[in-house]
């Protein structure tokens, strides 16, 4: 197993370097002086200064996967794909540089390497739905820098879905879009489902990301092909650091897993369904 | 500092259930140990045999706080022991352990099993968990604290704290039952009974229906019921309620605890105890009191309506 | 629409004590009556003798929320009938009179005095206002709840509705009682008791010493407290706690409530009940429903805990 | 008595027009498209958009009085004089020309005129301090048209709590500052007695506003010489029309009386005080 990297203990702030908006979502960067870079698959609890809002919300901080994080000076520059759905997405994404951020991280547990994952496949397959590429764009990169190969597939509801591909560098990726506007027409899993279908499963290991019927389809296409997949899940989070209980999902065995220390990153096979009421939105 | 026997660093613990110091050292490794933020650790509520806890989803946020319908999801009073009880031992404080039963047998087998642990410094009693039928019952009843309270004291020997339910039309009654029975010390307020709807569906939004809320939102009713109990009852008094800031420990310094516990708070900063204790001796020096004590001598009759 | 015999052309009362309408008629004139937002007016509470009022503070504000201690200010029940009721008149909804007292004989007097003006629809009981004792005691009880509404049913020709307190341990036992003797009707939430303290002296703030908290703070609270009490009794239940906008009366509603009632809200913006009406129209539309009574039907058994 | 100037029913929003800091407070002014022209002494209901903060407050709009109302169009300019003492008055002291002011009003009992004040009187003595000085700027401007000769008279604690002199326009201000950086050095009140000591008490009528303690100086300055006097006074309000039975001030004559309707302005032999537990700051 990849170990997570550690966060300090506490909240610290940072200051936001950056944002963009990109095909219906934010990209911003903050430059994190006091904590460790991170790795694939983990994330942090985010929240602005100040916080809480018109009707008393936001009041907790958020969950987000960290997409890219690039050194700077002492510090990392952490960069965030984020889509606007509530008040506390709204509150982020209109975050200026210069604001302050306030960060609790990198939390959770990591995208495993390949050789972890699936001993003796040839390469990774990354599956990424809607804002759901975030954590995939970093792990593409690690990969990258590991020597593995990898081949990506991103899905998209409709354009106004669809930001954050230049998050990834690389040119062999394909796309899938419920509406058509790009790539194949239909869901990412489509094209998940062809592509297993001409591997032998020895010879892949998958990496996924996204909303939860999405999830499950990867979760019962690689369970059918016993293809060895890990899963970052969602979970609705008050804390993300094991204290409130809050983020279960239902594993395999029964009983319940924390999604924000077991996991949020969780090898299919473990749960019992990505279907978890109260997820996505 | 000292509470009902237990020698504290200083008046800042966690609330029950909200702290999981086993899971926290996953997530920031031996940084938490050296920086502990309390004074005293709250283990999360254990109950006789396993529990898996509620299906979700269980939290849901309200302006200015937010409702959980957690469960008591936890290994049990044997899996506590065996794997809990030798990791929560290295924490750099006094272990006081959080339990529930739905019996008197069940309780007595329990208290007395985690009672005989050397680790353990101190037991608190949750009667007023609002997610499990025996906590509405026995700690919304004086007479049914008293009965349960009387019969665990006789296999206790370390300092039994009760844990007050705020779901009471008299926890002043219950505190007063509480104290003649024998016990050491309140804690008070568990979760307020709360309810939050589907956005979609307008259907119960909680997997278990309802659940209970804390957080800032609570804290003027938490003082309420703080200043009531501490006016009815000697035992030193565990305050906690939407505290967030060392301003608001001293407000419940000031209406009669001896101390507090940050709950909700250290979900937004695990370091919020830290915080809070800190502008709690600033907010001392600020208006000129010397010691805590002299805070609590502040405090007003709290018999006016 | 009707609710305990009254007719009402909306489901979007006020809360009792949180829009004096004559009062408001001095600061905006007739556009008052030209805009009138509620179906039903519900007076202040009144008493057999003519009340001041508690001392200054009377009012803290609380993370979304306020807590006030104002105690019942009066003119009496010989002043309010002369002074008040025909004035009253002249709004274009039935009014409602709240009602209190501190003895069954005083209660009786009140009660039929008023149901026999003939510019009253129909009664609120105020056995729940947290700063007069009798309240906390009779609402508090589901016994004397009972024997108060059975002696009140006797002279009171008019509907009759029961306002229940929150801080009760069983709100939905009190309710059954209220039904049991002859109510026609319940509402709640009341506030919730709460303090706050001096921000220089750490003194009790208020000059009453606590108060009751309402407003968004409390929603969820009164929501769980609306869907048990409705689940419990089948009179018709108005449900009020820190409603403020349509989305948040459709809640109540698909909880078990057949009408609501803005309080705190009305403060922010006088008009906010028009606005909350408004909004309930559209989310009716927006999920599909044809009617508020299909919202009602949503609501899953609320047995859960 | 000086009729109120009635409130359109309900909140309106307004758009911030202006703001500039003048001597510690801040002076903002919004366009009111919908209301009336207020009266001098009377008040609104103000707050922000978004309104509630970190922590949760403010929550409650805040009261203000009006310091200046001209026509602009349809509408009126409104002007505000605000000194940032906590959550609301700071939010408010932050919006910017542009943004969104919720409003309602004008709310309240305005100044009589002298004549009913005090008939008979020769002149008016208008007597402020601190942030009090407010509605004492409409005032002297409505005195003004209606030919009433006025003296002011103006108290400030220290240079950082003494804005707003600007908004009167007129040159015979005496001032008087409890650290002497200006004027008398002492309290405003203390110019109020030597003048009324000089004066026939028949040939004056006094108008105050100001923290509560010179508020109950003027009180007992007047009455010991039996000249008629108006307090516009201030007290914790939760709506300001009368709803919330919060802001009470004691009667002379016993109970209590409603500064929000009853007021603000009263007569100063009304009051059994000016010294309110939970008034001021
Ligand atoms: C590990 C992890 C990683 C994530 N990574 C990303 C990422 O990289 N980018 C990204 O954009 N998002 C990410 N998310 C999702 C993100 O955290 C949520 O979108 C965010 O928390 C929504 O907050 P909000 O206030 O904007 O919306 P909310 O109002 O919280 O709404 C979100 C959903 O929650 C439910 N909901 C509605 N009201 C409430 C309420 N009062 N209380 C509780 N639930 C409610 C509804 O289902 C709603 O659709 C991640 C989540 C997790 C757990
Ligand atoms: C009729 C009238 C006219 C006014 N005119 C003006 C004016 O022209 N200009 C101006 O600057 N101000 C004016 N004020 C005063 C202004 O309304 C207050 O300064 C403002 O409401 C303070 O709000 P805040 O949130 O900034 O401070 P708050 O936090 O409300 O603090 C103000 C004071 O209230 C008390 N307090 C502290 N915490 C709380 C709490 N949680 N709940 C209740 N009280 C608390 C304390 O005594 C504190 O010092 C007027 C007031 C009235 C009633
Ligand atoms: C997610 C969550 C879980 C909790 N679990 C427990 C528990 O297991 N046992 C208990 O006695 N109290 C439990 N509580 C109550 C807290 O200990 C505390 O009494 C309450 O939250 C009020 O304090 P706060 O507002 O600071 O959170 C829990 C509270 C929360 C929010
Ligand atoms: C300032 C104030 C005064 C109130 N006075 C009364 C009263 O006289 N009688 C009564 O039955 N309820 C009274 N209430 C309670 C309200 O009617 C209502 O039950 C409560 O405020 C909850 O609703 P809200 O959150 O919408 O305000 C009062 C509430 C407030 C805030
Ligand atoms: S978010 Fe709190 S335990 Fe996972
Ligand atoms: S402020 Fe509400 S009655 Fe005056």
């Amino acid at each position: 197993m990849t170990e997570r990297v550690l966060a300090p203990f506490g909240r610290r702030e940072c200051r936001i370097v950056g944002r963009r908006e990109t095909g219906g979502y934010v990209v911003f960067s903050a430059l994190d002086a006091a904590g460790p870079p991170p790795r694939a698959g983990q994330f942090y609890m985010l929240a602005g200064e100040p916080w809480e809002g018109e009707g008393g919300r936001p009041f907790l901080a958020r969950a987000f996967s960290v997409a890219a994080a690039e050194p700077r000076g002492e510090g990392t520059v952490l960069e965030f794909l984020l889509e606007a759905v509530g008040p506390g997405t709204a509150a982020l994404a209109a975050l200026e540089p210069g604001a302050v951020l306030r960060v609790v991280g990198p939390l959770g547990a990591p995208f495993s390497s390949l050789a972890e994952l699936a001993p003796g496949a040839a390469g990774a397959i990354l599956v990424g739905g809607g804002i759901g590429i975030a954590p995939l764009a970093l792990l593409r990169r690690s990969l990258a820098a590991a020597g593995t190969p990898a081949r990506t597939l991103l899905g998209f509801r409709d354009e106004a879905h669809s930001g954050g591909l230049e998050l990834f560098d690389c040119s062999e990726i394909r796309l899938a879009s419920e509406d058509g506007h790009a790539g194949h027409k239909g869901y990412v899993t489509d094209l998940l489902a062809v592509m297993l279908q001409g591997d032998d499963a020895g010879t892949a290991g998958v990496y996924a990301c996204g909303p939860p019927a999405m999830l499950e389809a990867v979760r019962a296409i690689c369970a059918e092909r016993s293809v060895p997949a890990e899963l970052a899940m969602e979970a609705p989070m008050a804390c993300g650091f094991g204290a409130c209980f809050g983020c279960a999902v239902p594993l395999a065995t029964g009983g319940y897993m924390r999604v924000c220390v077991d996991g949020p990153v969780v090898r299919a096979d473990a749960i019992a369904t990505a279907l978890v009421a109260g997820s996505g939105h | 500092m000292e509470i009902a026997g237990l020698r504290l660093e200083h008046p800042v613990l966690n609330g029950s259930g909200t702290f999981d110091a086993l899971a926290a050292r996953r997530a920031f490794g031996d940084d938490l140990l050296a920086r502990f933020p309390f004074s005293g650790f709250v283990s999360k509520t254990i109950t006789p045999e396993p529990r898996a806890g509620n299906p979700p989803p269980r939290l849901y946020e309200t302006p200015s706080g937010l409702i959980n319908s957690i469960g008591l999801p936890n290994k049990g009073l044997a899996g506590f022991l065996a794997e809990d009880l030798p990791a929560l031992a290295e924490l750099p404080v006094p272990l006081i352990v959080s339990v529930m039963a739905t019996s008197h047998d069940d309780f007595e087998r329990v208290v007395s099993a985690v009672a005989a642990r050397s680790e353990v410094a101190a037991l608190e009693l949750n009667v007023s968990c609002p997610n499990v039928e025996s906590g509405l019952i026995v700690g919304a009843s004086a007479q049914e604290t008293a009965s349960l309270v009387e019969a665990l004291r006789t296999v206790c020997p370390k300092p039994l704290i009760v844990k007050l339910t705020p779901n009471a039309s008299d926890p002043g009654a219950i505190a007063a039952a509480a104290e003649e029975a024998g016990a050491d010390a309140v804690s008070l307020i568990n979760t307020i009974r709360a309810r939050a709807t589907d956005p979609q569906t307008f259907e119960p939004w909680l997997g278990a229906g309802s659940g209970g809320l804390s957080g800032p939102a609570v804290r003027a009713i938490a003082l309420d019921q703080v200043a009531r109990v501490a006016a009815r009852v000697s035992l030193p008094v565990i305050g906690m309620g939407g505290i967030e800031s060392g301003r608001h420990a001293a407000e419940f310094l000031a209406a009669g605890a001896t101390a507090v516990a940050v709950g909700t708070a250290s979900f937004r900063d695990p370091g919020a105890a830290t915080r809070v204790l800190a502008e709690l001796s600033e907010e001392l020096r600020r208006y000129g009191f010397d010691s805590l004590s002299e805070l609590r001598e502040v405090r007003a009759p709290s018999t006016s309506t």
